[in-house]
């Protein structure tokens, strides 16, 4: 949660210096949900982050020198620089592409899900979205068909109020996102997704489920957006101050904290050197990402198609 | 005559029609406390209200379905899709439903309705941010397509695509919204279907689209510097297209250049050349120069944009190609 | 429901002879559900019947005259020839054109509410559709936006436990269709599709909640096709004799029929009077048809856009 | 060598890459149990199971996405979308997902998979059920679009289609699920992106798509009874096109008829048009002609469906006002 928060204020940082050239939808106050469900995974199980699942990659091991030179535009980064790192796949990290379309991902991480049904193998896949992307078409679709075939899936909602500058309450008329799971025959789940540790027992419960051939778990984490929707706007623009004051005070990383120091795992000067050993991975990453190359003009032309050997090979 | 952007001339054009007709009425996502991602609906929500301007959730195929809905009883929406890559996941209300719905219906029903929808790479928003989506609706009876270039255009389109008894695609260019121009203070219209000769040449017919038209218009610059007069002619309106203003310009010249940023196989060139081809057959001194996107997804990064998108350079080469053949 | 059931069973008998060209899907048991609902609205109401709701085109005032001669493919049925009748639109019926897409009418009907809305009209738009046609996008959007924007529409399932070939199992997992509607914000009501009182009572309620502002309704109506998808389907293909038996013993004019004669509402040979008129209706009908012209190849080009006038005017 | 339909040698094709990669599966609505509503799937549940090929929900965006996942993790699917229509809603999935899998990834992930959809008139589904769809699909990079025209090409196209390392897009007419053939009985495949010359002749080029093909066949044959000798190109593959094969082809017959169901403006026609008349520039003795249906929604009734699609005589006509330009 630390190297996520100290990455996504340094990256807001380079975006306004004009070396972070992709839009950036800063995670700053959801960072325990990526880290909570995360950690509740195995290596090989796969996930599609949303557009702010920002932990996600970094708990899964997508370095940081990777994915801020992504941002930066360079050929280190993602897809060689083809494509924004926030939607980034990754093969080693388990992270499949996901898809700009917010909800789009859904059913490609039904999908997987679908694949690991079918060569009987007790992979997870794990799809992140936002409360925003439960409008979508595909979010039905998706969780039906996974709900139907009882896929080994877990799905995630980032539910921090807000879809761009919009209130849920424009967007949604019932009481709980997490309850629409009974209407696809699974469990919903609401948790505070502020608190780290709840996230993980959630997300354990919903991985034994599945790895068990039970079906799928949505998964509701209630959090809050601490920024505008993306670097180009104020942090918050349009809400009410007491509102976001309210959730300043729950912030995951303050609350983590708390819960550390309370059971005392905190000494030893522990978090200066978690600080210190953050600032340098971040500050490498920046070095790395600015000395990178940008990509090759030449670049374009690759991957659109397997090279001809490939598919002649095929054949 | 005052000056104005290119995202201004969208919030001229809807607020006088939306004066004149209590049925026009605006949605979308952010379109109303937000004025738009590109705050091209800037300041509609305060003056028509919250009945007449509103946020809808993330359901781009209901909310053109919606559309569609409305338009059949009697209101004439418009409704912002906000980004056209969004297309694929709306295609079936504008293709099955509004375009289908005069036909299927004898003529009972119509569905005047107009999508607005941001198109074109140029900033770093990504392949699925960012495509050119004409040519997957070109090939549909009952639609019209229309792709602005000036302040002017996006006046004088959008309030004639408002006012068209049938569904209306306009295509707004993102590099565009910035883009300035003087327009008159009084009310006034461009026609679907009339192309706009931006600059009349001799040598070389240049045919373009959105923003590609202001790199066409550079191109006719250094082409003159070397001694070489370019027509240049922005299409505006894809469907219907105006062939009969373009085959004009080149049983004149005698050669063509379209560009446009969609990848050049399938997409709207094709069609330009393929009727040019056709009616100034005989008229061609040199085969016909079709530039658009490289065959790739849009990249993200700038060097690769920059690749990717026809440039003035590609322009100027195109079509001194055809003047030496 | 008697001239839809003797509408739908000569319309077979005329596509084995190959007069009807349409594919026919019969709606035979289901007749309950567009009469009950139609039965519940007024005229300046508007409704899209599904490919199934043919009862409703009869209740609304389409001819059938006019209905059968579109299934012949004649100049003067739906679109002058040029659409299938089962999708056709009618103005003057207050029926809006639909879509041979299964859900894709839904968005479509909530437009229509939001256009009533808008207007400060208290009319009701009510979309009919399949079990099937639940499991689209374009269900869940579109009663998503209809519920958030408190709608005056009602959503009509006709649930008729399959989707062409496929039972509802395979399609569902939870326990009712008529619980997502808490999804969205509003009620939910599973009737007994084949009682037409029961349906009409639901509707009336449902319409009275449209009228009073107080949004939409998803009426759930339990069915069941007694025949097969479509014409050229054996009639109960793949399905359990028992089941079918057990759904025809409460077909719904044998049910309506029952609940007359125990009011006795059935004396002085009233069936045996409208058998004779709906016989008459029919074959006049059959008569007219058969006798029509088809349409002249012109009108291909007829419709396609509004007359140069009218477009011309309009600027 | 036996005789099959085109409908059994859909099931070949499958059957036979099924039996050879465990990887590869069908599902689709109605594909299992009922063998497809054009029986093109039948039999293949009773021999590999309701793991390997199984009926969905209503849910094309899904199944398609859900297709996506699975081939990114290894699988090969096989989705049948019922109708080529329905393309609309998938869409998203094929253009934004799949389409873009292996750039968006630099390579790592990639989409490999088939997506068969009927597509086609002639029958009377109307206007929602009987598209042509390959121009919506034709300018999205990293695509792969066959139409095969005869039994042979479905099991050789259907086969190459399913060892691709990269999404392909299957359109297989309804007019021909009945069409025989003699076809071998020994593995074979055809290659994806060569045409097809099936009549050879000097005095005019017609290239044809699906069901077209067959009618091109009878327009040749009754230009022969004139006296005239027309060469027939059965395009195949949409994308990528064989532009080569076909361009060769005019160099000597200097006349080319192009001939589709989908409209002619902004359709597959047009591309050809266009590549024809820059690549073979000077060898063109008339102009191209282009044939499709016509620009409206395809209508449900007999009559207005044949005056919807070009018919045999339309293609002699055309045919002949090339040769005598
Ligand atoms: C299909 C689609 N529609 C619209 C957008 C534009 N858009 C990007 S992010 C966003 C809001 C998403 O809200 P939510 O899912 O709640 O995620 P959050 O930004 O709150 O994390 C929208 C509307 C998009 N990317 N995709
Ligand atoms: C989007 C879409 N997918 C598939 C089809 C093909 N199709 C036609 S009817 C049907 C089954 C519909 O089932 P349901 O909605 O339950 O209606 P029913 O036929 O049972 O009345 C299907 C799959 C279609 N018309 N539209
Ligand atoms: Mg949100
Ligand atoms: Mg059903």
């Amino acid at each position: 949660m630390l190297l996520t928060r100290a990455y996504e204020d340094r990256a807001q940082e380079l975006w306004s210096k004009g070396l972070v050239v992709e839009s950036l939808h800063g995670s700053q106050g959801q960072e325990a949900i990526g880290v909570g469900v995360c950690y509740g995974l195995r290596p090989d199980d796969v996930i599609i982050p949303s557009l702010r699942t920002r932990a996600a990659f970094l708990v899964r091991g997508v370095s940081v020198r990777q994915f801020l030179s992504g941002m930066l535009g360079k050929a280190t980064g993602a897809a060689k620089g083809k494509a924004t790192a926030h939607h980034m796949g990754s093969k080693d990290a388990g992270i499949l592409l996901g898809s700009a379309l917010v909800g789009s991902s859904i059913p490609v991480a039904a999908g997987a899900a679908l694949a690991f049904k079918m060569r009987d193998e007790d992979r997870v896949s794990v799809c992140f979205f936002g409360d925003g992307a439960t409008e979508r078409g595909d979010f039905h679709e998706g969780l039906n068909l996974a709900g139907v075939m009882k896929l080994p899936a877990v799905f995630v909602i980032e539910n921090n109020l807000y879809a761009e500058f919009t209130p849920i309450s424009k967007h949604f008329a019932g009481t709980s996102l997490a309850a629409r799971a009974e209407g696809y025959g699974f469990p919903g789940v609401t948790v505070d997704g502020n608190d780290v540790l709840a996230v993980y027992d959630a997300m354990s419960e919903a991985v034994a489920r599945a790895r068990a051939g039970e079906g799928p778990t949505l998964l509701e984490c209630m959090t809050y957006r601490q920024r505008g929707h993306s670097s180009s706007h104020p942090p918050t623009e349009g809400r009410d101050p007491a509102e976001v004051e309210s959730w300043l005070k729950r912030d995951p990383i303050l609350l983590f904290k708390a819960e550390l120091a309370h059971r005392g795992l905190l000494g030893g000067g522990a978090l200066a050197l978690i600080d210190a050993s953050v600032a340098e991975e971040i500050e490498d990453a920046v070095r790395f990402a600015v000395d990178s190359p940008l990509p090759d003009p030449a670049e374009l032309y690759r991957d659109v198609y397997a090279p001809a050997e490939t598919s002649e090979a095929a054949r | 005559m005052t000056t104005i952007a290119y995202r201004e001339a969208v919030q001229r054009a809807l607020r006088e029609e939306m004066r004149r007709d209590p049925a026009v009425f605006l949605f979308g996502e952010d379109v109303a406390e937000a004025g738009g991602v590109f705050k091209a609906t800037k300041g509609l929500l305060e003056e028509f209200g919250p009945t007449r301007v509103f946020d809808t959730p993330i359901s781009e195929s209901a909310i053109v379905g919606a559309a569609v809905g409305a338009a059949m009883m009697g209101m004439r929406p418009v409704v912002e899709v906000m980004f056209a890559d969004f297309t694929t996941i709306a295609m079936d209300a504008i293709v099955n439903s509004a375009a289908k719905a005069r036909f299927l219906s004898g003529g009972e029903f119509s569905a005047p309705m107009v999508v607005r929808m941001s198109y074109g790479a140029g900033a770093r928003w990504g392949a699925q941010h960012t495509q050119s989506v004409e040519a997957w609706l070109m090939n549909v009876p009952g639609l019209t397509i229309v792709m602005p270039s000036t302040p002017y255009d996006v006046v004088g389109l959008l309030k004639s695509a408002i006012r068209s008894p049938d569904p209306v695609v306009v295509l707004e260019n993102k590099q565009l919204y910035g883009k300035k121009e003087d327009v008159p203070d009084e009310e006034f219209f461009v026609p679907i279907g009339k192309a706009a000769v931006r600059r009349p040449g001799q040598d070389v017919t240049i045919v373009a689209t959105g923003y590609m038209v202001d790199r066409a218009l550079s191109a006719a610059d250094a082409l003159a510097a070397g001694g070489h007069s370019a027509e240049v002619i922005d299409a505006r309106s894809v469907l219907p297209l105006d062939v009969e203003t373009i085959v004009g310009s080149v049983t004149r010249t005698g050669r063509l250049v379209v560009v446009h940023e969609a990848p050049v196989f399938g997409g709207f060139g094709a069609e330009v050349a393929a009727a040019v081809g056709a009616q100034a057959f005989g008229y061609l001194a040199a085969p016909i120069e079709r530039l658009g996107g490289a065959w790739s997804p849009i990249p993200f990064g700038q060097v690769l944009i920059d690749e990717y998108l026809p440039s003035e350079q590609d322009i100027v080469q195109a079509a001194q190609r055809a003047i030496s053949a």
